[in-house]
C-alpha cells in the first residue's frame, strides 16, 4: 500500500514540527529554563513512519528520549514545554518534568527507569483484547533497553497471549556513550523475535517511509489479532546522551549520519518527486518553528505551581 | 445467615461477585489454571474465561505490570503475585509504576490506578527465607499504595471488595495461616482505615494485624487468667490507618505493644510508636513495646522458626514489660 | 568422543543414586520428617550426562526440583537429608532447607525465586575469567524459567562478556499444572539461544547418553574460552509438581514417559552392550537403596539445632 | 597533606586504591567506559582494563546478581548501581541473594559475601520521581545488609575502602550532592559504627546523614542565633547503628530530630526514635521529631519539590518545636 501525497506531507509535517520542538526544548535546557536535562531525539524522527498512522484509539508507549512521540499524537508543544519548565500548565501540573502522561491521546506516562514500559503495553493489550477492541498499543524501546528482563518477559507474554502490540525498537547504537557491542551480543536486536515466534524485522529508521511500511503491516497484523511483532529500527542519535552530558563518541559517525537526516531525506524525496513544493517545505518549517517559538513563550510566562499542590494527586 | 468458611473461600467469594458486578474486573497470575485444591482464584475461569482469568507467563513483572497498562485504559486487575517473597521481582512496577504513577504525572487527565495486588504472606510452615517473609513495611514505607492485612476470612471477603472498588493500588496481604470463620451470605464491604477492637481491656493496648491478631488474642487470655486486661485492636488496614482508634485506646491504657511478624527494623511497630509518640506523648507510661522478627532471614528449623518468629509467649513477655517499667 | 564402558557405569550410578535419595526424600516427606514439602526430580535425572562430567573445580547451580545436582558433585546424603528435616547436621545448619549450599562442590546455593540463578552463574562465569581459569559453570533452569527478565539478561551478559557458561534448560513441560504452552510461545526454548548469537540445541533429556554428549560438546567450548551455550533437554516430571500438591495432568501422560525412565532406559542400553551385567546393575540399586536408607535414618535420629543457634550466621 | 577534592574523586581514589591492593576486587556496572566527566569509577578502565572495570549490559538484575555469584567463589565485586532508583529492578539479587543467603545457607562452609552496591541517592535536582529517592529505610528495614551513608568525601573515601573489606555485602550511598572536601593523601579508614558528632550543643540532639547533615548543620548555625545550641550527629553508617552516641546526647539533652529525606513512614526517624524510646525513655522531653518527606514521590517542580523534601527551615521549625513541647 503505497502513501497518498497527503498522508506523506503530514508525516513530513509531524516531522518537522517534531525537529522544531525538539531545537526549542534544547535551548530552554541551554538557557537553564529546564531545571534538569533533556534527552534530544534530534535524528530519531524517523520513528514517526510508525507512530503517525495510530488511529486516534490507539496507544502509544515512549521512551525517555524525544517528544516525537507526543508530537505525533496530536499533543499540545504548549503544555509538553510548560512541564518540563515545571509549570502549573503542564500535562502533569509541573510534577512530572520529563515523565509527560497525555492519557487523552493515549500517552500512558514515562517510566524513569528504562524499559519500564514493556510490561505496562501489554497490559493495554489485555485490555483491548477483553474489550475485544481493535486498537493497537505501539511500544516504543532503545537497542539498550533491550537488554531488560522487562523486555524479554513482555515480549514473551505478548506472544504467548497474542496481544496486539507493535514493539519498535530504536537502535540508535548507543547506551550513553557506549556502543552497542559492549552490550549486545547480536547486531540485530530483531533476532529476538525469534524466541517468541513472531515477526522479527530490520528497517532503515531514518527512513520515514520504510519505517511507514514495516509499521503498517505489524499494525495490521495486530489490529487483526494475530499477534504482536517486533520493528528493529537502525537510526543514530545526533545530540549527546543528554543535553547536560559531554558526547565522546566519535564526532566523524555524527557527521555521516547528518548526511541521512530523517526529515531532510523525506523533504528531498517530496521534494523529487513533486509531492511536496520547495515552498511548502519552507513554510512548514516556518510554521513549525513558529509554533514551538510560541509554546516556548508561553511556558517560560507561565506561572509555577503553589507549593501547597506538592500535597495533591497521590490517591485519586 | 453465616457460614463458617476460609480465608481462601471467602476471596473467592469476593471476586466472583466482583467479576459479576463490573466487567472491568479481571485476575491476572501464574498458573491461575488448571489448578488443584483452592485458592482464591479456584474455579473462577469456569465462569468468566480465559481472558479475564488470565494465567500468565512466569513473570511477576509481566502480572504486575500489565496490571498497571490495563488499569490505566480502564480496567480493574487483580494480579495475583502468590508469595510476596516472589514479589521482589516487580517492585518497580509495584513501587514506581503504581505507587508513584498518578502523583508523577499530576494525576493528568484523572488517571487511576485501581489495582488490587494480591500476595501471600507469612511463617510457621518451615517456608525458609524465601517463601515466609511478611514485608509489610516495605510497601508501607513507599507513598500511593494501599494496604489490607485482612485477620478473619470475613475481613478478607469484605476488604477485598473494597479494595477492587478502590480507584488506587491496593496492597492485598493474606497469610499462609489461619482458621476458617463466620461469613454472611448477604453481601457485604469492609471500608478501609477502620480498625477493630478485637478485645477491650483497661491495662495494655496491642495493636496486631493478620495472624498476629491470632497470636495477640491467645496472649491477651492467657495474661486475662493473671490479672492483665490487654485491649487488642486490629487495623484491618495500614494504609489508611485508624491512628485515632490507636490513640484513644493508648490514653486511656497509657501502654502499646505492637505485634508484627515482619522484621523490626523500619518496620510496622516503629511507625505505629512514633505516631503515637507524636499524638499521645504524654499518655505514655512506659516505651513502645515492639514484638517483632529480630532482623533476621526466616529460618527453616522449626525450633529457630520458632525463635525468630513473634509467639505467644513473646507476645506475653513484652505485654508484662511494659507493665514493669 | 565415546564415553568408556567405566564412564557409563560411573553415570549410570550417579543416576541410580539420585533416583535412590529421592525415593528416600519422597519416603520422609510422605511421612512428615520434612517440614516442608519435597520437589522431586524423579523422571529428569537424564541431566546428570551433563553433571557427571564437571571436573572438581567447576561450578554447578541447580534449581529448585530434585537432588541431582547434589548427587551428581558428591555432597552427602547424610547432610543433605539432614538439612531437609531441619537439622543441625545439615549443609546449612538447618537453617535452609531446600535451600541447600555445598560451596566445597561447587554449589553456591539455592535461590527461592525460580530464575535467581542465572545472574549468580554469570558472576561466577566473571570471576573464572577475571582468574583467567579453564572452569565452567553449569547452570541449570526449568522451561517456566525461561519466561523470567533474569534468564534474558543473564544469557545475554554471558555472551556479551563470553562467559564460561552452560544454559541448561529442562523442559519437562509444566509449571505446576499448567502446560507450557500455555507461557512460552515457542516449543523450543533453545531459540533463545539466537538472540543471543550462541549456539541452542535441543536434546533428547531422558537419554542421559545424547545429553552427555551435547555437554560435552557445550563445555568444551566454554573451558575453552569461546563462551556460553544453550541446551534444551526435553523431559517429563513424574511426580506432581511437589509431594504436596495435587496433580491434575493426564494420567496417560506419565505413563508414556515411564516408559521413556531415563535410569532404566541406560540401564538397558548397557545391558545389551554388555557394559553392564544384570547383576551388577542389581548390585548398583541395592547399594544406593542402603546408602539412602542409611542417610535417612541419620538424618532422623540427628539433633534439631538449639534455638540459639537462630541468631547466629546472618554475618560473617 | 589534605587536599579539597568531590565526593566522586574520594571514591575514585578508594576503589583504585582497594584495586591495587587486592586483585579480587573488581567493578562492574553500566556503562562504566568510556565515560566523559567524573564519576568513582571515571579511568580506572586505564589501570585495571576491562576484565576489572566491567562495562554491563544494561540489566540491574544482571550486575548485581553477577556480583553476587563473583562473591560466592571469592571475588570482591563493586556493584555501580547508577540510582537507587534503578535498583529496584535488583531488589530480589540485593535483598535475598546478597542480605539473607548466609543466614539462609547456615554459612555453608565459611560463606562470605564480600559485595558493595553503590547507588547514588537525593533529590534537590529536579530529577522527579524516579531519579531523586533516598530509600535508606527500604534496606535498613531487611537483613543481612550493611549501610553507609557518607555525608562528606573524606568519609565517602575511608568508609568505601572499609565496604570494599567486610565480609558482607555493603549499601553504600552517595548523595547527587555535596562539596568537596578535605581528604588527605595518606591512607585511611573509616570504621562502620562509629557516628561523628558534627556539631556539640546541650538543649537538642538532630540525627543526620548524608546531604542532610548538610541542611542540619545550616540550621543548627541559624538557631544558635537565636540561642538554641543544636548537638548534630551523623551516625556515618545505619548498620551497624552507633545507638550509644546517640542515646548518650539524647540523655543529655532530652530531645530528638531525626532528619531523613526518605520517606517518613516506616523511615530512618522511626527507627531511631523506637530505638531511643527503648534505651532512653525517661530521658526524653518530647516526642521524637522526624523531618521527612511526608510520603510523597517527589515532584519535579522545584518549588514542589522544595515544599516535600527537608529544607532548612523545616529542621529549624521541628527542632523549635521539640522546645515547646
Ligand atoms: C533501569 C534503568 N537503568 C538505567 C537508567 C539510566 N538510563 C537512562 S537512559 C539510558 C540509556 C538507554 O539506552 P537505550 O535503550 O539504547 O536508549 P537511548 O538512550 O540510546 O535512546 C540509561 C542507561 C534508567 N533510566 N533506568
Ligand atoms: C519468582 C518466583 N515465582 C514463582 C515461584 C513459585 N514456583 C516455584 S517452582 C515454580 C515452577 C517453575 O517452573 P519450571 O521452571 O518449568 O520448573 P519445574 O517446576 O517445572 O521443574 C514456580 C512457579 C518462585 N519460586 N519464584
Ligand atoms: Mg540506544
Ligand atoms: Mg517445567
Amino acid at each position: 500500500m503505497t502513501l497518498t501525497a497527503v498522508e506523506k506531507q503530514a508525516l513530513y509535517i509531524a516531522m518537522v514540527r517534531s525537529r522544531a520542538f525538539e531545537e526549542a526544548a534544547g535551548a530552554l535546557a541551554a538557557s537553564g529554563d529546564i531545571p534538569a536535562s533533556w534527552l534530544s531525539g534530534i535524528g530519531q524522527e524517523g520513528t514517526l513512519g510508525a507512530i503517525v498512522q495510530l488511529r486516534a484509539d490507539d496507544y502509544l508507549t515512549i521512551t525517555h528520549r524525544g517528544a516525537y512521540g507526543f508530537i505525533g499524537r496530536g499533543s499540545d508543544p504548549r503544555r509538553l514545554l510548560a512541564e518540563l519548565l515545571g509549570k502549573k500548565a503542564g500535562y502533569c501540573k509541573g510534577k512530572g518534568g520529563r515523565h509527560i502522561a497525555d492519557l487523552e491521546h493515549g500517552i500512558l506516562g514515562k517510566s524513569g527507569t528504562v524499559g519500564g514500559h514493556a510490561p505496562l503495553a501489554i497490559g493495554v493489550g489485555t485490555a483491548i483484547q477483553n474489550w475485544g477492541g481493535d486498537q493497537v498499543v505501539l511500544s516504543l524501546f532503545g537497542e539498550g533497553t533491550s537488554n531488560r528482563g522487562t523486555t524479554h518477559a513482555s515480549m514473551n507474554t505478548a506472544a504467548v497471549w497474542q496481544l496486539p502490540v507493535v514493539w519498535v525498537c530504536e537502535n540508535n547504537g548507543y547506551v550513553g556513550n557506549v556502543p552497542a557491542s559492549v552490550y549486545t551480543a547480536t547486531p540485530d536486536i530483531a533476532d529476538m523475535a525469534a524466541s517468541y515466534g513472531m515477526p522479527g524485522e530490520v528497517v532503515d529508521g531514518n527512513d520515514a517511509l520504510a519505517v511507514h511500511d514495516a509499521a503498517r503491516r505489524a499494525i495490521v497484523r495486530a489490529r487483526s489479532g494475530s499477534g504482536p511483532s517486533l520493528l528493529e529500527l537502525k537510526t543514530y542519535r545526533i545530540r549527546p546522551f543528554a543535553e547536560s552530558a559531554t558526547d565522546v563518541r566519535d564526532p566523524a559517525e555524527a557527521v555521516a549520519w547528518r548526511d541521512r537526516d530523517p526529515v531532510a531525506g523525506l523533504r528531498d524525496r517530496l521534494l523529487e518527486s513533486g509531492e511536496l513544493t520547495l515552498a511548502d517545505a519552507e513554510a512548514v518549517t516556518a510554521a513549525a518553528r513558529e509554533e514551538m517559538a510560541a509554546a516556548a513563550a508561553y511556558a517560560r510566562e507561565s506561572p509555577f505551581p503553589d507549593p501547597a499542590a506538592a500535597f495533591e494527586d497521590l490517591y485519586a | 445467615m453465616m457460614r463458617s468458611i476460609t480465608t481462601a473461600q471467602a476471596m473467592n467469594e469476593a471476586l466472583a461477585e466482583e467479576m459479576r458486578r463490573d466487567p472491568a474486573v479481571y485476575v491476572v497470575g501464574l498458573g491461575l489454571y488448571p489448578s488443584a485444591g483452592e485458592s482464591a482464584t479456584s474455579g473462577l475461569v469456569d465462569e468468566f474465561g480465559e481472558l479475564r482469568v488470565r494465567s500468565a507467563p512466569m513473570s511477576e513483572t509481566a502480572i504486575a505490570g500489565s496490571a498497571v497498562g490495563a488499569a490505566l485504559v480502564g480496567m480493574r486487575p487483580v494480579a495475583e503475585l502468590h508469595l510476596a517473597d516472589f514479589a521482589f521481582n516487580a517492585l518497580d512496577e509495584i513501587l514506581s509504576k503504581s505507587g508513584k504513577w498518578r502523583y508523577t504525572h499530576g494525576g493528568n487527565d484523572g488517571m487511576k490506578l485501581p489495582i488490587v495486588f494480591l500476595e501471600g504472606i507469612g511463617g510457621y510452615v518451615a517456608g525458609a527465607s524465601e517463601h515466609s517473609q511478611s514485608p509489610l513495611a516495605l510497601y508501607w514505607h513507599f507513598p500511593g499504595l494501599k494496604i489490607a492485612v485482612p485477620a478473619t476470612p470475613y475481613d478478607a471477603k469484605g476488604l477485598l471488595k473494597t479494595a477492587v472498588r478502590d480507584d488506587n493500588p491496593v496492597m492485598f496481604f493474606t497469610h499462609k495461616l489461619g482458621a476458617p470463620g463466620p461469613v454472611p451470605d448477604d453481601e457485604y464491604v469492609v471500608p478501609f482505615g477502620e480498625a477493630v477492637v478485637r478485645r477491650p481491656g483497661a491495662d495494655v493496648t496491642v495493636v496486631a494485624t493478620s495472624y498476629m491478631v491470632v497470636l495477640s488474642m491467645e496472649a491477651a487470655a492467657n495474661l486475662a487468667d493473671q490479672g492483665v486486661d490487654v485491649e487488642v485492636i486490629d487495623p484491618r488496614t495500614l494504609e489508611p490507618l485508624d491512628i485515632e482508634t490507636i490513640v484513644a485506646s493508648v490514653v486511656k491504657t497509657g501502654r502499646l505493644v505492637v505485634v508484627d511478624e515482619d522484621t523490626e527494623r523500619c518496620g510496622v511497630g516503629a511507625e505505629i510508636g512514633a505516631q503515637v509518640m507524636e499524638r499521645a506523648f504524654t499518655a505514655l507510661r512506659a516505651p513502645v513495646g515492639r514484638v517483632a522478627n529480630p532482623n533476621l532471614p526466616v529460618p527453616y528449623s522449626p525450633p529457630l522458626e520458632q525463635a525468630v518468629l513473634p509467639s505467644i509467649t513473646s507476645i506475653e513477655t513484652a505485654i508484662l514489660a511494659t507493665l514493669t517499667n
